[in-house]
């Protein structure tokens, strides 16, 4: 966390009550990340958080509105990060009103269990991977910090075994296909919806009350999947004789008829 | 070894093609001339030309290359290294494997382009593919299916351990593609 | 500079991934033995220690890498800068590189947040993390693990050189700490 948010975090650190952090939700990871940032900001004891103003803060940061900055940047909080948000909310005005409660809680020597141990030790937990994750971050990384060579000429003209099997790869491959086409392949997008077949039956329908224009059989064939099939029927049709195509001028219309009516 | 030398140095063994001394002018600070330039790639060339790497002059740029006298062990080195399988075949493979029978209209309609003859060869070279007959369709496409070979190089007990294509996107990845599909049926 | 560091140079520096001395006794004579390998090794790596050039030890092999002084300069060979990753992406792989095998629940419950499924994506796709297996719960989730890209991207040797690897706490440390600090506390 940088410094200068965090100086502006305590204008007034003497107050009772400090302002509240100019800080956004979406500046956290989570619901801990920003209870962390809360703790450590303001030096709370993690074993021994003040848990009633530790929910106060929470709470108000989280109906601090998210347009400070920009006037229509409405925070497009994923519904399950923001339930997150909302479960960490719920958690901690529990906890809130457990302490204010007698202690009936023992743990199996009797001990009296803090109702905040649990959270303690998930910010801790936590913590300590966002701490690592940080580093990991920082390390040298191929590609970015260091660079090997890229291009090998001595394997140019060199034999090689034939490529290896990796499932992986091949599943990561498809996720590729899947993620570009929009969705389930087998189903949706050749699921033969058209069959050449299909269309030259309705090609041929439409040319026995007469001749057709290809423009008017195609203005009305919907999609491109439609209009490839139409096109490849009337190639076909054309091939096995069963119609004419007939184009008077360069760039004219071209006629479609159905060879009964041509004789 | 200043600054200057190393840094081109460094330039030179990342680059994926023969650097001018003008692109590396390019890419050095401004006030790096030609002439400095000049005269690192000098030192370099001197300093490796008794080493098992040369700086050598390659279509008017500055190129490493592995010193030929080694060239026996660096053939050795690749002999046994499998090509790698591009992602036009590994995704050609896929869809093969997921819609067979499929032909190859089909398997270009889904992947945007064209799919090159030495990919089908590659793929059936290996025998991951074969033709399982032809479709009755205008033209009678070849339909292709994977072999037996696949199963085994893939680790597969048989083609129903294919995940489910719908367990390759995740929850929120198919929540957008409904989104998506749903938007543009709105718009239509 | 002996004949076999100048093979070894010249191997290295064709190859594309970091050879392990045991490869480099394959491609090498039979004559030549592991610590002769090794005697090189530590020559090249000395002499190339002050170079624009490193030779360093990652995943197990040694390959040589750009010094790191350099990157600015070498990024610029490419028109496109390298991506970035998001805290939740690090954050993500840090709690799978130090807890694995672990599932998305146990991700999901450490970061106190949903992890999006690009997430696990985008680190699949850089081939950091893999599928290990499933756990043996209901539901069989998939078991994430690193991949050896993982620690090739990172220039880690290996998982044991992950920063503070046994520094981490595991849960029933956390217990315990926790439980002893707030019975300190009510104490007070």
């Amino acid at each position: 966390m940088n410094t200068a948010v965090q100086a502006e975090l305590f204008p007034a650190a003497g107050d009772k009550q400090p302002t509240m952090p100019a800080v956004h939700l979406d500046q956290f990871e989570g619901p801990l990340d920003v209870l962390l940032h809360l703790i450590r900001s303001q030096k709370m004891d993690i074993f021994n958080v003040p848990i009633a103003e530790l929910t106060r803060q929470y709470l108000t940061l989280l109906q601090q509105p998210s347009d400070q900055q920009s006037e229509d940047d409405e925070i497009s909080l994923d519904l399950d990060i923001a339930g997150d948000y909302l479960v960490m909310a719920s958690t901690l005005m529990q906890l809130k009103s457990r302490m204010l409660l007698p202690r009936p809680e023992l743990d199996d020597e009797g001990n009296e269990i803090d109702p905040r141990a649990e959270l303690a030790a998930q910010l801790i937990a936590y913590e300590q991977y966002r701490l690592l994750a940080e580093q990991l971050g920082e390390r040298p990384r191929l590609g970015r910090d260091l660079f090997a060579r890229s291009v090998f000429p001595e394997a140019a003209n060199i034999v090689r075994p034939l490529p290896e099997g990796d499932l992986d790869a091949l599943l990561m491959a498809f996720r590729h296909v899947l993620k570009r086409v929009g969705g389930e392949v087998r189903h949706q997008i050749f699921a033969e919806t058209m069959s050449v077949r299909e269309q030259m039956r309705a090609v041929l329908e439409r040319l026995t009350s007469g001749s057709l224009q290809l423009d008017e059989l195609l203005q009305d064939t919907p999609g491109r999947e439609a209009l490839v099939t139409t096109v490849l029927a009337i190639l076909e049709l054309w091939r096995q004789q069963n119609i004419s195509v007939v184009q008077s001028d360069c760039y004219g219309p071209v006629t479609l008829l159905a060879k009964q009516s041509i004789h | 070894m200043d600054t200057l030398t190393s840094r081109i140095e460094a330039i030179l063994f990342a680059s994926d093609e023969p650097l001018t001394v003008k692109r590396l002018a390019v890419i050095l600070d401004d006030e790096t001339t030609g002439s400095d330039i000049h005269t690192s790639l000098m030192a370099l060339e001197a300093h490796y030309s008794q080493r098992g790497i040369h700086l050598i002059q390659v279509a008017g740029g500055w190129q490493f290359r592995t010193a030929d006298t080694h060239a026996e062990y660096v053939q050795r080195l690749w002999q046994v290294r499998p090509a790698r399988l591009s992602r036009s075949a590994l995704e050609t493979l896929a869809i093969i494997a997921y819609r067979q029978p499929t032909t190859r209209a089909e398997i270009e309609a889904l992947r945007g382009v064209k799919t090159s003859g030495s990919i089908i060869a590659t793929l059936q070279e290996r025998e991951w593919i074969k033709v399982l007959g032809r479709k009755d369709v205008p033209g009678r496409p070849h339909l292709y299916g994977t072999g037996r070979q696949f199963l085994v190089d893939f680790n597969l007990n048989s083609l129903d351990d294919l995940p489910e294509a719908s367990q390759l996107l995740d929850e929120d990845e198919i929540q957008q593609l409904v989104s998506q599909s749903t938007e543009a049926n709105n718009n239509e």
